[in-house]
């Protein structure tokens, strides 16, 4: 049997769904209560690795696939760069370039919320391929790589 | 700020201990959720302090860290460490400490340092006070790291990225290539 | 439009962009990772000659957002930084085909110059440290990148250092905010010299003594160089090259630099000016006898190279350490003005020869296969460039005139003695004799006598790793003929950037 | 069709579940909560357990609150029970652990039944392998070749329950 007990996967089939939810709400309504693109990654990148302890690495990889946490490491932080990079186009770096819109309404703000986003995807990826690396990772024991540098 | 300061002295002295029986445990796995103790104790303080996001994602990390050190502990066939103590540290150690807590006492007793609990808000005055108006965030912290000191934020998250490809490439499974293979290319 | 921002913008990019590239095209990194570095290499000698500037992030004026500064100093570093990135960059194309894993070499390697130009432009503590760590972290996955043993081991004390050197450095930009208030180092200056008077109080002081350990760390200065001599051996030759060349002073000697002149304002006096002053030549009179005396026994090539670099860094340290004394206690300016000069020059020629050294080195390694100097010999015959390139740095670094390395001494030398040091001078001149004598080992082991049975196959390299070789070597060569301009363009304002603080705290806070 | 209507369930419940976060009506949080609703939707079908649909009977909800009811007052009766033992001074315990069949057929019902009997002091669910539940207990009955008095004892009162919130 691949992975955990039955009371572990089911319990998780249970919350996973929530807690992807609740990451998202953390990141987007990052400027508005407490949280924000950091907060909410983690979060997120939580979800996947409890689905991967309790289901096996398959399962996870699956929703997820490691090429596109790749993909999604590197494109936020790329996303995130190109922000401030559009604020160029007002001033300078990092200038807010979009529009404030209305104070305690979700799309306010200007930056902050992409920023948020971006963020996230680059942190929840990130953490989640840290994970996958260093639950899959078999390497020969130091003492076999000693032996063969003498060798 | 008063009426919660025992609790935060209160946490700090279970921190302090934890630290400890971390050290001092001979088992490994006790040694793992001593330190996990103490990084749960610090998110309490934080949320004492008023800051719930930093208290949400110190406990979300700390349940992550937990797990994989978990992991990686009980993956070990000895989970006892049988090693002598080595006095040379211990009293180098002690002795940082000592200077450590003398320079303390020096800042704090003489003319050195604010108040516990009353920064200097020379600048964090500003954020405070024209942060809503200004960035039209109603999360000031949030205000300050992705608006004010964006900049930064995209350091930090660089440092993130940098951490996670280096762990990578240092998880590779061979780091050259065979020699055939150069001669080949 | 100011360029600062792109500095950081450009390498960051890139760094994201060749992991993502790389998915689909395996050569990325080798493409675009030459191509930025001369990118920033050009902008960075473009820079030359242009007043110092100000750049606010995202428009919010400092201190409560972060100003970006280029003046004299950051520019000298940006060009040694950019121009040595990219020659690495380009001996690493062939170098680095034996490793697996290369657009993450190459991913790496542009943060660490995003890093180092980030700390370089920085005007604001906290974003100094952060791009600190950036530089720092690649540089701890680019030391144990061959992921063998000893590649390993080294990057994990180097980790283990770094990290100690930069929770001090945390530690003591808490202290400093706790203190005055503000994170902007303009800021901090002016709150210093007006609310204390440029009196040290306990807090700044303990701060202080966090930013010199913690920076000496980054630099290598011998109380704190325990992980240098293992780092620079195992590293890939242009690692080797950038940590040498430019690593250990972007985020050591310049931050030491900046925050003790600018920040502190070592030169307006006061109590503890004196004490850090002392503590810099105290470091830097360890540094040159401690890394001298080490070298001479080295039978590692790449380990001597690395101790040899403690020792001149040791030099650099004495140079801008006897100018802040002589600042401190209220000396001629002419004679901490020519101190100051000296350190920086050397720093600069340092940044030249000591890449070439490693670089060579790593083109030797690359055709014998090995770095012991007992199996090397009579290199001259088998790679003539690589032989002639490296016997240039040797002369150059070993203080032999005409070559750079001999003003630079000469002129750290001259204003120990005026200052009156003149004990410190002497010391000073015994080791630069010894660094000859581990020079002449070296030409004497590996470029002259018999030739060896692993020179005996060996081939030249290729014309990519040699021509980085080559154009080091005539900087090495024209840094010294070229005084007269290299001196009035980028090294007098560097200096001067330094020396006047109240100019600096105008410049940002306007 | 089928993998239609389990998409829009799992849409539906998503959509719920933001609403109930963000506890407002403003029609920027409700648009982007349905867009969410929907991509979630789509990339993470399967992520839910099967059945949801089992959601939408106020009957079920009904017999999960009795249930609760019922857990808590177990709960209660269970703490009192391991008092009495942990401070009576003969200490009557006989810790071991017993095998027990449930008659709850879906992985939700026998998940909950185990969670359930871990919640309760001096029992704790080991494992689940098929129909069999491992469970340690504090005090094991002296007879323990009457499999269905254990069983009885120890899950019979909360299976009465779950079968009508879960089966």
């Amino acid at each position: 049997m691949i992975g955990m007990t039955l009371i572990v996967k089911t319990i998780t089939d249970f919350v996973v769904g929530f807690i992807i939810v609740f990451g998202v709400y953390i990141v987007l309504y990052g400027h508005l209560t407490p949280g924000g693109g950091f907060a909410g990654g983690v979060i997120i990148a939580c979800a996947f690795i409890l689905a991967m302890l309790a289901h096996g690495k398959d399962v996870a990889f699956s929703k997820l696939p490691e090429k596109a946490a790749h993909i999604i490491d590197s494109g936020g932080a790329l996303a995130f760069l190109l922000i401030g990079w559009f604020g160029v186009t007002v001033g300078a770096f990092f200038m807010n370039a979009f529009g404030r819109g209305e104070v305690f309404r979700l799309l306010s703000s200007g930056m902050i919320l992409p920023l948020n986003i971006a963020i996230a995807f680059k942190v929840s990826s990130s953490l989640f391929l840290v994970f996958s690396a260093l639950a899959i990772f078999r390497r020969r024991s130091f003492r076999a790589m000693i032996e063969d540098e003498l060798a | 700020m008063e009426n919660i300061t025992p609790q935060l002295y209160a946490l700090l002295v279970f921190m302090i201990v934890g630290s400890v029986v971390a050290i001092e445990t001979r088992n490994l796995l006790s040694a793992v959720i001593s330190v996990a103790a103490v990084g749960f104790a610090l998110s309490v303080a934080f949320l004492f302090l008023g800051a719930p996001d930093i208290a949400i994602t110190q406990l979300v990390v700390e349940v992550l860290v937990l797990i994989i050190l978990i992991r990686g502990t009980i993956l070990l066939d000895n989970t006892a460490v049988e090693s002598h103590r080595d006095t040379l540290a211990v009293v180098t150690s002690l002795i940082f400490f000592g200077l450590l807590l003398g320079f303390g006492a020096m800042i704090f007793g003489g003319r050195g340092f604010p108040e516990f609990g009353e920064p200097v808000m020379r600048v964090s005055k500003v954020y405070v006070h024209t942060g809503l108006p200004a960035t039209y965030c109603a999360n000031i912290v949030t205000a300050v790291i992705l608006d004010f000191r964006a900049y930064d934020t995209m350091g930090e998250a660089s440092v993130l990225f940098t951490s996670i490809l280096g762990a990578m490439a240092l998880l590779r499974r061979d780091g050259k290539r065979k020699e055939e293979e150069v001669v080949a290319a | 439009m100011n360029p600062l921002p792109l500095y950081v913008a450009i390498p960051l990019g890139a760094a994201f962009l060749i992991p993502l590239l790389g998915l689909w095209w395996k050569k990325s990194g080798e493409t675009l990772a030459p191509l930025f570095t001369l990118i920033l290499g050009i902008m960075a000698v473009l820079q030359v000659g242009r007043p110092a500037a100000v750049y606010h992030m995202g428009g919010w004026p400092p201190p409560w957002g972060i100003a970006l500064v280029s003046d004299g100093l950051s520019t000298l570093l940006l060009i040694a930084i950019n121009l040595v990135g990219f020659l690495c960059v380009l001996f690493s194309i062939k170098y680095m085909q034996r490793y697996t894993g290369l657009t993450k070499y190459y991913s790496l390697f542009m943060l660490m110059v995003a890093g180092m130009n980030g700390v370089v432009v920085s005007g604001d503590l906290f974003n100094l440290y952060v791009f600190l760590e950036v530089a720092s972290i690649a540089s701890y996955a680019l030391v144990a990148f061959g992921v063998g043993a000893e590649e390993l081991e080294a990057g994990f004390k180097y980790l283990i250092l770094g990290s100690v050197a930069s929770v001090m450095l945390l530690f003591g930009i808490g202290t400093v905010y706790a203190v005055t208030g503000s994170l902007n180092m303009a800021d901090v200056a002016r709150e210093i010299a007006t609310q204390f008077g440029g009196q040290m109080n306990p807090g700044l002081l303990l701060a202080g003594a966090f930013f010199l350990m913690g920076f000496g760390l980054k630099a290598a200065l011998v109380p704190f160089h325990a992980w240098l001599p293992d780092a620079h051996p195992s590293a890939p030759a242009p690692i080797s090259a950038m940590l040498s060349g430019v690593v250990i002073k972007s985020l050591g000697i310049y931050a030491i630099c900046r925050v003790f002149f600018n920040v502190y304002g070592i030169a307006a006096g006061g109590a503890g000016s004196v004490i850090f002053a002392n503590a810099m030549i105290a470091f830097a009179l360890l540094s040159i006898v401690i890394g001298g005396i080490l070298a001479i026994g080295q039978w590692d090539y790449k380990r001597l190279l690395a101790y040899s670099s403690i020792g001149q860094i040791g030099y650099v340290m004495l140079g801008i350490g006897v100018g802040a004394r002589v600042l401190a206690t209220g000396g001629q300016i002419s004679i901490a003005g020519l101190a100051i000069l000296g350190g920086l020059f050397h720093m600069f020629n340092h940044v030249a020869f000591k890449s070439l050294l490693f670089l060579s080195s790593g083109a030797i390694q690359h055709a014998t296969g090995t770095r012991d100097m007992k199996q090397l010999g009579g290199l001259r015959e088998k790679m003539p460039i690589t032989a002639f390139t490296t016997n240039m740095a040797a002369l150059s670094i070993a203080g032999v005139p005409p070559f750079s390395g001999f003003w630079s001494k000469l002129v750290i030398l001259v204003a120990t003695v005026k200052a009156g040091y003149t004990a410190i001078a002497i010391v000073a001149i015994v080791f630069a004799f010894v660094t000859l004598a581990y020079y002449i080992k070296v030409q004497r082991e590996i470029l002259y006598g018999t030739v060896s049975k692993l020179v005996e196959k060996a081939r030249e390299v290729p014309a990519l790793m040699y021509v980085p070789l080559i154009l080091l070597a005539i900087a090495c060569v024209g840094f010294g003929l070229l005084y007269p301009v290299i001196g009035v363009h980028i090294l007098e304002p560097a200096r001067d950037a330094l020396m006047n603080g109240a100019e600096y705290i105008q410049l940002v806070l306007g | 069709m089928d993998t239609l209507k389990r998409r829009l369930l799992d849409f539906v419940i998503y959509f719920v579940l933001w609403l109930l976060l963000t506890w407002s009506f403003d029609w920027q949080g409700v648009v982007v909560g349905a867009v969410l609703a929907m991509v979630f939707a789509l990339a993470l079908s399967g992520l839910l357990p099967k059945g949801a649909e089992r959601l939408f009977s106020p009957v079920r909800w009904f017999w999960a609150i009795i249930h609760l009811i019922s857990l808590l007052f177990w709960i209660v009766m269970a703490n009192f029970d391991v008092l009495y033992r942990v401070l009576h001074p003969n200490l009557p315990i006989r810790p071991g652990i017993v095998k027990i069949k449930t008659t709850l057929k879906s992985d939700e019902a026998k998940a909950f039944l185990a969670n359930s009997i871990t919640l309760t002091p001096g029992t704790l669910t080991i494992d689940i392998i098929d129909d069999w539940l491992y469970v340690h207990w504090i005090n094991v009955h002296e007879n323990l070749e009457d499999a269905e008095a254990i069983t009885k004892d120890i899950a019979g009162r909360f299976e009465v329950t779950l079968r009508r919130v879960f089966d």
